[in-house]
């Protein structure tokens, strides 16, 4: 790495870092319009109920109302990612309790509440199936009759009832692969539904300009997504939308896809003024999305001598009642059902059904968790079968660069083998751990493996006046420092400081397009325009230079601080700076100075190598980064209760553009991943939540977190990308719960096989052992 | 939330069938019932007034007997909300008499009640708690009256 | 109810509904945004601001019911525009992500740091056991306090 | 709704009295929570703030303590007098959630909030504290074991309010524990068990021991703790007492905890809060 390219491998504070600690931050629930109105949803009470008719009058007759909307008020089609089922408010029919049906706008929001459950809505009780045995069971009422009719993006079942999507891939022989095993082990691994917990709930604010035009500053994790959804759902042609993002409190994947976007923008519409529209905390967990909950039969072949044969895998996703992301979890699910090894016989088939919950959708792994906890508990399992130490069984059979997933993308670069052995000597991994009396410790592992590239990114750089520069991307920095490190790839491309550049904040009215703020996907994909968009500047400087310096371009060399000279001559003279270059393209010659990238990924699966049959078109999603844990727990053999005493996270960021927010993303994900492990899990009566409520669903709180979190940044630079860097933010959430559980079974001897790991279950499990 | 409960009368069955299809028998045994009026063909209308501690409100509920085989069996929809919508509730509730031996009579009743609003955000654990007491509370002041007295007997709540 | 409190040094009279917790004051009468409300419950710590120098969650305790106390929120910790000592440390340890629990995180580890001034890692801990953060996984947290405590140390 | 500041015990008892509908606010930790869930909406909110008599903390004549209702559990947790037997309550509110709700939440709130799974009911109980309570017509005195009658029901009659709680002195010797267990720190309790032992010779020679959300109320039965009496905590003792304080349980199923689950922990952390009682002897 030249000096030039300093920018990059350096932790400088956020960006936004001064502004956040003054608690000068601006999220969309702080900002206040003028004549601004407040929001507030009526929801459904009913699991499963055809909406018959709505009367407003008592609400509208309620002094400070100013507007109702129901799905009368809905002027557009159907919205979903991938297949449309589901319009802006509950339509016909209510499917889940706490749906939204209906919302008002008020002059303060304790009118807006108190109204809203003013609006008398008549409906008809249907009956209504609450998990997934009740869903598919024969003759189960069909929570969306017209299914077949949906305009869908991916191939779904014909006349499955509440089946929504069903996968299948087979690699190599398939099961018939288990005849080469000698030890075959299988199990039934169940995991429970995970709240995104943003401290941040959902908030919108919606004002439309007298010119019909509307814009929508939300805490979101795609201002795209969310101009998309309007367009589609309320039939806004997109000249008319403009989407900002505020400040986002964090998303996690639950503010991926809209929450209350389209509702504001009715309310604003009718309500003729800017509307407000911030969830409580239990509407939030009450009417929102969160981590699907399933069950997953897995089953895994060895040789003797440890190496692996055969996988199969049968997994079963609740995704509640409408799609959101499901049918593109469930595929990423199965891709990573394999696990990083080099598996050659793979049979895995996947379900997610239609239950009268609310919806399940992404939330950070987007299903290689729920994968990985079976498969990687399952690996310790077989490691104990066959005596062979499961850090040695892992790497023995560890995937490495040139090798195929499946579905047969290859692997441009792994670091999975030097994953497990960091983490091995870190952890000390053989050193028998001592416990305080009544407790047992026990150290475990697990490797992990996740994409980092996804869809589309463009990015616009342009140099401005005094030779600084600004980066445009309309990617939504939610907390996890994109903003910075997209101004570090810039810098490093430019030969900048990172204090000459400045982040755009992602507006669709200037930004250029980008998928989201999901998958890993933002340092690679949008790193991968960025630094075409910094090139392109860096060509139309070296053009200007030449002329500047009478010399060929290809003579020019950057220097640092935003400088061209001529290579081998370092007088000054024989350099010009970008703001001679920016005052001559501005009022002299060229024209202003602005570079432009765009990038698709673009990984097409190969059918020979791996059959697969209703899939979502996976060849978008690609470039995989390895990692590995070791997690060391303290078991209170009284209680049952799990304490994580130390966790060792090694992940492969191919080149780390600021390690530090990198280990802030490791402690971070480690720790939410821990969260899932043991005390995570909402939980339903029948088709009502009863837990929508931090006092009632615990997550990690300071004196939950371990003792220590070592983090520890692997650079296998990726061949596939400029700058060699990888995104790495889902991975250390994705290894903790497997990681976590392998550790209980070192501890305890126990093989659990259900998340979350309460104290209640371990301390059966234990009775149950003796 | 289930509540089941199962208690025996020492009165013949055809009379506690009476006393347990007329509301203004009935209505007083319910603890908190406040006022219950009879709209006819199996539908009426209460007030029942709950509490837990300081959290004190009234349910205005919906009553329809949907399905009667007399004297051993009837089923019944519960609707109601409190608080202008606050919460409201649902509830199916299956009731069985049967003859128990010497004029006496088993009654058992079990109801799925629903609760969704203010109320369901405060706790499952002990509203299942309440819900049971009240259920016991409402068993013995039937049985009571049952064997006291016809329902014309029965003096106010 | 006219009350009136002293926010962060300044003498604010307000007429409030007694219902009106400290936080909807500061939030929607004050336009001090810096407090949020993740939960309204008193559990998170996103609201925590200083009643009388106490780390208290301004959305369980009524305005009316502190008039005439003294009360800090997030805006009141810098001097003139300068990040205060733990702001900065914050920053500095990169703590921040979101930022949306950093408000109350701050708050709460600056009166903690003033009766506490060279605290263990696991009194810091203990102190901000009231202040959920969903990104951070506390590590950066802890770091920063104590970085400030060393700062703040003579 | 209205809002009273009186500055005198008397004139926040005549409020209290004028509107039955009216509740007093002490810190509000519970209160205030639950108007934020429009589970409550009181006519009228008389303020104990500015009343002086509720907020002092005195170590009674007999060696015993009178604390005032409006001490917050951050008071209360950091008052260091309060050793020996009556640690438990001290121990108790050091447990209560975390820092700002220590800061706001008062002893006299919580007390009559009444909560089986909140921490200072069944610490009271096995301190063997009594309730000073004030009403309208009278001052009366309940113990803390009577106090208690069911989830969020207590003795306190309309218009009456806590005004203090007293704690005799504690046998010679005899030590407090307070055992709480949660799914997280700071969270309710899953079940919680306090204890008052004191041990002469190596054998108990007083013990009282109560349960934390074990059931509508502090759980406490004198036959667990004859069973302990004159034993050196043996394990059959141990056994043998927890079956009997599990017999007279009768906790809820909620996210906390299953009933069955609740049950087991009896034995178990009954036995953990008499050892570690027993070492602090």
């Amino acid at each position: 790495m030249s000096d030039i390219e300093s920018a990059i491998g350096k932790s400088p504070p956020r960006l936004e870092a001064a502004e956040k600690a003054a608690g000068q931050a601006l999220f969309s629930g702080d900002m206040v319009l003028p004549g601004m109105l407040h929001g507030a949803l009526l929801t459904s009470p009913y699991a499963h109920a055809r909406i018959l008719s709505y009367d407003a009058s008592a609400a509208l007759a309620h002094p400070g109302v100013k507007a109702v909307v129901t799905a009368e008020d809905i002027t557009g089609g159907a919205i979903g990612p991938l297949v449309r089922d589901e319009y802006a408010l509950a339509r016909g029919k209510t499917r889940y309790i706490g749906e939204p049906v209906a919302a008002v706008a008020a002059e303060s929001e304790a009118i807006a509440r108190l109204a809203a459950r003013l609006v008398e809505v008549e409906y008809e009780e249907l009956p209504a199936v609450a998990t997934i045995a009740e869903a598919m069971a024969e003759g189960a009422p069909l929570l969306h009759e017209d299914f077949a009719d949906y305009f869908k993006i991916y191939p779904a079942p014909e006349n499955g009832g509440n089946l929504m999507t069903r996968g299948e891939a087979v690699m190599g022989r398939g099961t018939d692969g288990f005849d080469e095993a000698d030890i075959v082990v299988e199990g039934v691994y169940e995991v429970g539904a995970q709240y995104h917990a943003y401290m941040e709930p959902v908030s919108v604010l919606a004002a439309f300009a007298p010119d019909g035009r509307v814009t929508v500053w939300s805490s979101t994790q795609s201002i795209f997504r969310v101009q998309a959804n309007l367009h589609e759902g309320l039939g806004i042609p997109m000249t008319k939308i403009r989407c900002v993002a505020a400040r986002v409190g964090g998303g996690f994947g639950g503010k991926a896809e809209v929450s209350g976007e389209l509702v504001a923008v009715m309310l604003a519409r009718k309500a003729a003024a800017p509307v407000r529209l911030v969830l409580s905390r239990d509407e939030d967990m009450t009417s929102m999305r969160a981590r699907h909950p399933g069950t997953l039969r897995v089953k895994t072949g060895a040789k003797a001598d440890g190496t692996l044969v055969a996988r199969e895998v049968e997994l079963w996703f609740d995704a509640g009642a409408y799609a959101d992301d499901s049918p593109a979890v469930l595929s990423v699910s199965l891709q990573y059902a394999r696990g990083p090894y080099n598996i050659p016989h793979v049979h895995v088939l996947g379900h997610a059904v239609y239950t009268n919950k609310l919806r399940f959708g992404a939330f950070r792994g987007f299903g290689n968790p729920q994968a990985s906890f079976a498969g990687e508990s399952q690996i310790d399992e077989l490691a104990e079968k066959l005596g062979i130490d499961p850090i040695e069984l892992r790497i023995k059979n560890a995937i490495k660069a040139g090798d195929r997933w499946l579905g047969g993308q290859t692997i441009t670069s792994s670091a999975l083998g030097d994953a497990l052995r960091a983490v091995r000597a870190a952890s000390d991994w053989t050193r028998p751990r001592a416990a305080p009396a009544g407790c047992k410790r026990g150290l475990g592992v697990s490797a992990v493996a996740h994409t980092c590239a996804f869809l589309s990114a463009g990015a616009i750089v342009r140099l401005q006046g005094d030779g600084t520069v600004i980066v445009n991307t309309g990617a939504v920095d939610i907390g996890q420092g994109s903003d910075t490190a997209l101004s570090q790839m810039c810098a490093a491309a430019l030969g900048l400081d990172i204090e000459q550049v400045s982040f755009a904040t992602p507006d669709t009215d200037s930004a250029p397009y980008n998928y989201g703020t999901v998958a890993s996907r933002v340092t690679y994909t949008v790193g991968h325009a960025v630094h075409e968009a910094a090139m392109a500047v860096r060509a139309q400087l070296f053009d200007h230079a030449a002329a500047m310096l009478e010399c060929a371009p290809e003579r020019l060399e950057l220097r640092p601080g935003g400088r061209v000279g001529v290579s081998g001559e370092p007088a000054r003279n024989a350099e010009v700076s970008f703001a001679d270059i920016a005052g001559r393209s501005l009022y002299a010659v060229g024209g202003p100075i602005t570079g432009s990238g765009s990038f698709m990924t673009s990984d097409p699966l190969d059918p020979e190598h791996t059959k697969t049959s209703g899939l979502l078109d996976l060849g978008v999603l690609s470039v995989r980064s390895f990692g590995a844990q070791a997690v060391e727990v303290e078991v209170d053999e009284a209680t049952g209760a799990v304490r994580v005493v130390e966790a060792w996270c090694a992940h492969d960021a191919g080149r780390a553009v600021n390690p530090g927010a990198i280990e802030s993303q490791i402690h971070g994900a480690f720790t939410q991943g821990m969260g899932y492990a043991l005390t995570e899990e909402l939980l339903w009566e029948d088709c009502r939540l009863v837990n929508p409520s931090f006092m009632d669903y615990k997550f990690p709180g300071a004196m939950e977190a371990p003792e220590r979190i070592n983090a520890i940044v692997l650079e296998t630079p990726e061949v596939s990308h400029p700058l060699g860097v990888k995104g790495v933010a889902e991975q250390p959430l994705v290894a903790a719960a497997p990681a976590i559980n392998n550790a209980v079974s070192a501890a305890t001897g126990l093989r659990l096989k259900r998340i979350p790991l309460t104290p209640e279950r371990v301390l059966n499990a234990l009775l149950a052992k003796g | 939330m289930i509540i089941e409960e199962e208690f025996t009368v020492e009165a013949a069955l055809g009379h506690v069938w009476n006393c347990i299809r007329d509301a203004a028998f009935v209505a007083p045994c319910v603890p908190g019932c406040q006022d219950v009026e009879d709209i006819g063909d199996g539908a009426y209308r209460a007030a029942v007034k709950v509490g837990i501690g300081p959290i004190k409100t009234v349910f205005k509920l919906d009553i329809q007997v949907s399905e009667e085989a007399p004297p051993g069996f009837a089923r019944i929809e519960t609707r109601g909300q409190e608080g202008t919508n606050a919460s409201r509730l649902t509830a199916k509730s299956d009731l069985t008499l049967s003859a128990a031996g010497a004029g006496a009579t088993k009654v058992h009743y079990r109801s799925d009640v629903q609760v969704v609003g203010r109320l369901a955000k405060f706790g499952l654990g002990i509203m299942k708690k309440k819900a049971k007491a009240l259920g016991a509370e409402f068993a013995e002041n039937f049985r009571a009256a049952a064997e006291a007295g016809s329902p014309a007997a029965i003096s106010g709540g | 109810m006219d009350i009136s409190l002293r926010i962060n040094g300044e003498e604010c009279a307000l007429s409030v509904p007694a219902s009106r917790t400290l936080l909807e004051a500061l939030r929607d009468d004050m336009a001090l945004t810096g407090a949020k409300n993740a939960c309204n419950q008193g559990v998170c710590g996103s609201c925590t601001v200083l009643v009388d120098g106490m780390p208290v969650n301004a959305c369980l305790v009524l305005a009316v019911n502190v008039t005439g106390r003294d009360i800090t929120t997030i805006e009141g910790l810098g001097e003139g525009g300068e990040l205060s000592v733990v702001q900065q440390a914050f920053v500095d340890a990169g703590a921040i992500q979101c930022g949306f629990c950093m408000s109350g995180m701050i708050v709460s580890a600056t009166a903690f740091l003033a009766h506490n001034p060279m605290p263990s890692r696991d009194e810091i801990r203990t102190a901000l056991s009231g202040n959920l953060c969903r990104c951070s996984g506390y590590v950066r947290v802890f770091d920063a306090v104590a970085l400030a405590a060393q700062r703040l140390s003579p | 709704m209205d809002f009273y500041q009186p500055t005198s015990l008397d004139a926040a008892l005549a409020l209290l009295a004028a509107d039955p509908e009216a509740l007093p606010l002490a810190g509000g930790a519970t209160l205030v929570a639950m108007m934020n869930a429009d589970l409550v909406e009181p006519s009228a909110l008389v303020s104990l703030r500015d009343v002086a008599e509720l907020q002092t903390i005195e170590a009674a004549a007999d060696g015993g303590f009178r604390i005032g209702a409006m001490i917050s559990h951050a008071a209360l947790a950091d008052e260091a007098r309060l050793g020996g037997g009556n640690e438990v309550v001290r121990q108790a509110a050091a447990r209560i959630a975390h820092p700002q709700v220590r800061n706001i939440g008062t002893l006299g709130g919580a007390v009559a909030h009444g909560d089986p799974s909140s921490d200072l009911p069944a610490a009271l109980v096995a301190a063997d504290a009594a309730i000073e309570i004030a009403g309208p017509a009278a001052r009366r005195v309940v113990a803390a074991e009577n106090f208690f009658e069911d989830y969020l029901t207590t003795a306190l009659k309309p218009g009456e309010m806590v005004s203090a709680i007293t704690l005799p002195v504690q046998p010679e010797g005899a030590v407090g524990h307070y055992e709480k267990f949660a799914r997280v720190h700071g969270g309710y309790a899953t079940l919680s068990v306090a204890v008052v032992l004191a041990m002469a010779g190596g054998e108990c020679s007083h013990v009282r021991v109560a349960l934390g959300a074990a059931g509508a109320t502090p759980v406490r039965v004198d036959a667990a703790e004859a069973r302990l009496l004159g034993s050196v905590l043996d394990a059959d003792a141990v056994r043998d007492a927890a079956a009997i304080l599990a017999e007279a349980s009768d906790p809820i199923d909620d996210v906390r905890g299953s009933a069955e689950y609740r049950l087991m922990l009896v034995p178990r952390l009954l036995g953990r809060a008499l050892a570690a009682a027993e070492g602090g002897a």
